[in-house]
């Protein structure tokens, strides 16, 4: 009797998400299987055979997974401090720290500008102690990569910092009294026990690298990656299947990475 | 483990306090020596600052003023994995990625011991608590009286100079708790190492304390075997803390072969120090007071308690309230009256 | 000694962290303030006296909230029955519901084109059995509406399912026992108690509507919110001023509310 | 509380059995009586199925088989909020965004009650549990024993029928746990409420019960008082789950007189049911072997615990160990050799 009634009532909503869902997932997927009416995998051939799609498929690869480690270091090494310190202006830095976290990526990108772009403030700068202007990465990959960094750790920080700060501080202390060092403390039984949410951390880091756009759009000039060629492919060629089969390949890794992460905390957990 | 290799050490508080960044006072300042060998227990309410001290022993809390040393060595300002120390915590805290024998090695592993004698003293040490048939499993796949015994062998695989014990067997079942608690006490027995063990529950203190610390508020009650304190509490606050008590109201009064006891419903010669006549109130063990057939006093029963092994009688007799302990084989009810006689050496004056 | 070892090590971080991510933050804010070299509130006045650009924000308040709240009842929905439900399938359909948090905005966007836009499935539908297309409104702010709906949902129902799984289950049972139904053991029991998480997915929830730009870029046509037309502005007009100002805007309300459920929180704690 | 507007009730468990989801069984098919206003605990070690039955009584699970009555109404099919119970938790479960008056009200007002009726129960209850001065805290800002009365008031405040307890004392430190023991037997006593009350802990249970259901591994072991299950227990299980006991090995021999009990140190008449020669064992509670000067057989003392009121003792004779309790005026060391005597008549054949 209990479970019709909770039946009855979200059937209607399972049906809603089911059509808005999946369904433009479907068509999604089904037209980047087409061209020019037939069903065909040329598009996908394409990405992996056309040296500028593969190449912008490299780069959004490892842009990504280089991002989503450096960020990973350096988020934990500030969420250990903040979460196992407190200091005057705590709060404050909090603040701060979160600020990117609801910053458009555009303003990001405009930021990088800003610093590194040819009339940017560190190429000036360098022009002004060196004489030579060094330091313009704004428009190159580079520049891409310290803004995905600018926004990722933050979100990583929060995510590990409230981890962190629920881990039960007598393990570390049981390590402690048995002879670790505090560095031995974290090495041995804090990391291998927060595992699990530094890979969820860095999986939902690869992922929001991988599909970020805004950011790319202000800043891309010399080179692609996969969410600009999209872009360029529905607006500029209206190439609609293109650009459907560069949708689908990102959101398999993405989803793939999130598959993957789970598999792997689960058989640890299984161990 | 050889018992040999274990070298014990004494410990020696010696004015710690400790404040709280709150301004709340855990601790009073103490002095405390621990000889080497002994097993000393903290035992007092929550909040008592037992937990505290032990953790300042440790070095996982800092004390606000005063010294601790081990052996003759200053350790105020030492880490606590360079003091020596074993530390068993209430909860266990077992690492949970590491199966039983890694959590065991994991300390000789930080010591960079030899293969050979790391694998020896494994097989030793699961042997001492009954764990080789669980040396595979994960901590989540035991028992709480299971993860406790590896909690122990975790730490005597250190070879500790001091074990600290912060409420062992708090987390476990009643009958678990009096089986593990008998071999703990035959542990310390065997293994002969300084131990402080902290505990609220006055019957486990007893069972495994060479001498008994009672804490209150921040500051030591009373130091003394379980026989010194059980029997001669020196504050009201040790009487009724450790064991079951009566407290009476009484007066003492002036007679002619020295003062009297005056309980109201009974009087008995005065044994306190106090000369002065004066409203006092005095403790008296529920086994310090027994039935008889005609001397002593009468008194009604209120309500009769079984226990298994003896019958909880309360009784009431002038207005105060009398709880006693009689055999399981006795005869009595709800409303009878009863004759009682109170041994009167063993009357607390706290 | 110990404290020292950290400081050293961490201080550089720290410096680091201050130039990356504080340097660019008092750039883009002085830039805001300024209107051909000289210091100006101009670019504020701008954007509350230009009929544009207060409408912009406008769209962009409401439609941040809109989204919001209609994000979180359905979301709340949703986790509460993923969360106390097991049904074959559930995994299946808990990886499908996690796809939309990895697509870039611009798929999102042209999804909604897919099904809503003028040779749109829905409008041929509606043709085909009404004779009139209607449900074009891929380019209209509803358009806009769905999308955000559609990225916001899961990211919500991730949250709210963790929070309603870790829920103390006997704080329910014991409202069940002294007489709740079960719809009143979560109105007055559960709710009241998981209000912190509601407040937190909410904030994102905004902050992430509030300055999205990939969707709304693909989708933006009849009407304008806050990033497009700071993109606008600095791409198009090279209006450096005003895009500062309007991105420091953007900013300042996602802080706010930010700012906002965190004292709502500690202050529900406190009393 | 006006003790007549309480309605006790009977429950009626038929058959009822529960096996989970993966396949364990939990319970195996249990009938069991509990008459209107008694006390009945359901005693057993963890897992052994006294939760699962109390939940399925409270409607917090459902049996896999049988059916469930309270009164005259089969509740089996019906969800909690419709059996007219109350339940107690084991971590109190307040409500924790509620202070107390209103955890307390919430119930009350689920019905409807009028406000001033509530106004009038609430300050009741708050006076009966001594809760008056902290009426308007939180429960974060309790002791766990002041959540506990809180968790009872709340229960109470919504004139239950049945009231259920899933080891309510637990959680609390032993010297308040014995404090709660006491002033919940009373309460009881003063609210003639059916109460089924689970716990491990058979000191709770015997200060506490009416009737004592033992559990182990999905089965009651035996059913009866207090006096009942600790004198005269049924298997080996009960005998050794409550109170303290003495496992012996023993032979059942002929001789002229009938049967003789050959303990190996010493025989006794056999009294056991079974009329057969065989190897058995018995079981003695160390209350019923007592020191003595001339008869009875000899021991040889191995260890003696001070546990304040009484010494325990654990002495051998013939290879056979021996757990007796001794009063604390008792002279008595390690290594003695002692005169020791037992009451025939309370050897238990289980």
């Amino acid at each position: 009797m209990k479970r019709m009634g909770v039946a009855v009532f979200v059937l209607p909503i399972f049906l809603l998400f089911a059509f808005f869902f999946l369904y433009p997932l479907i068509v999604l997927v089904v037209a980047s299987f087409q061209r020019g009416g037939e069903l065909t995998a040329g598009n996908y051939a394409q990405i992996i055979t056309n040296p500028q799609y593969l190449h912008s498929l490299w780069n959004s690869l490892w842009l990504s997974l280089s991002v989503t480690l450096v960020a990973l270091v350096l988020s934990a090494v500030l969420a250990f401090f903040l979460a196992r310190h407190s200091f005057p202006g705590k709060t404050l830095y909090f603040t701060l720290l979160t600020f990117p976290i609801s910053f458009p990526g555009v303003v990001v990108g405009f930021m990088i500008i800003i610093l590194f772009g040819s009339t940017g403030i560190l190429p000036m700068l360098s022009e002004l102690l060196t004489g030579e202007k060094k330091l313009v990465f704004a428009y190159t990959i580079a520049g891409i990569f310290l803004a995905y960094l600018y926004f990722e750790i933050p979100r990583i920080v929060m995510t590990l910092y409230g981890a962190i700060k629920d881990f039960d501080q007598t393990l570390e202390e049981a390590a402690r009294t048995i002879g670790a060092t505090p560095w031995q403390a974290i090495r041995y039984v804090v990391l291998p026990t927060l595992y699990p949410i530094f890979l969820s951390a860095g999986a939902l880091a690869f992922s929001t690298s991988m599909s970020a756009f805004g950011t790319a759009f202000t800043l891309a000039n010399d080179f692609d990656i996969l969410p600009i060629l999209m872009y360029n492919e529905f607006t500029l060629n209206f190439n609609i299947e293109v650009a459907s089969a560069i949708a689908v390949v990102i959101g398999l890794v993405c989803v793939g990475i999130n598959l993957g992460y789970r598999v792997l905390v689960e058989k640890e957990g299984r161990s | 483990m050889e018992e040999s290799t274990v070298q014990s050490m004494e410990i020696a508080i010696r004015g710690v306090s400790k404040t709280f960044q709150d301004g709340t006072t855990a601790l009073q300042p103490i002095d405390l020596q621990v000889a080497a060998g002994e097993v000393l227990v903290l035992l007092g309410p929550s909040g008592c600052g037992k937990s505290t001290l032990l953790r300042m022993i440790a070095g996982l809390e800092q004390p606000t003023a005063g010294r601790i040393l081990i052996g003759d060595r200053d350790v105020t300002q030492l880490p606590p994995e360079k003091r020596g120390i074993g530390f068993v915590f209430q909860q266990y805290a077992l690492f949970p990625t590491m199966t039983v024998e890694e959590n065991i090695m994991f300390g000789m592993k930080l010591r960079k011991i030899g293969k050979q004698e790391q694998k020896a003293k494994l097989e030793e040490l699961l042997a001492l608590m009954n764990l080789t048939e669980l040396r595979k499993r994960l901590p989540i796949q035991l028992s709480g009286g299971q993860q406790q015994r590896v909690a122990i062998a975790r730490v005597l695989a250190t070879d500790p100079m001091i074990l600290l014990m912060d409420e062992p067997l708090t987390a476990l079942d009643a009958k678990l708790k009096e089986h593990l608690r008998l071999e703990l006490a035959q542990l310390f027995r065997k293994l002969h190492i300084t131990t402080v063990y902290v505990t609220h529950d006055q019957t486990e203190a007893m069972a495994i304390a060479d001498r008994i610390v009672v804490m209150n508020k921040g500051v030591i009650e009373q130091s003394g075997t379980p026989k010194e304190i059980y029997l001669k509490p020196k504050s009201s606050f040790v009487a009724q803390f450790v064991g079951q008590v009566n407290r009476l109201r009484a007066k003492v009064k002036t007679a002619e072969r020295g003062n009297v006891l005056d309980l109201g419903f009974y009087q008995l010669p005065y044994k306190g120090e106090s000369r002065a006549v004066a409203d006092i109130d005095v403790f008296l063990r529920p086994e310090d007071v027994y039935l008889t057939q005609e001397a002593g006093f009468s008194a009604r029963v209120q309500d009769v308690i079984f226990l298994g092994d003896h019958y909880r009688v309360i009784a009431e007799s002038g207005g105060q309230k009398l709880v006693i302990d009689v055999g399981n084989d006795t005869l009595i009810h709800e409303g009878d009256q009863v004759q009682l006689e109170i041994r009167e050496d063993k009357i607390i004056y706290a």
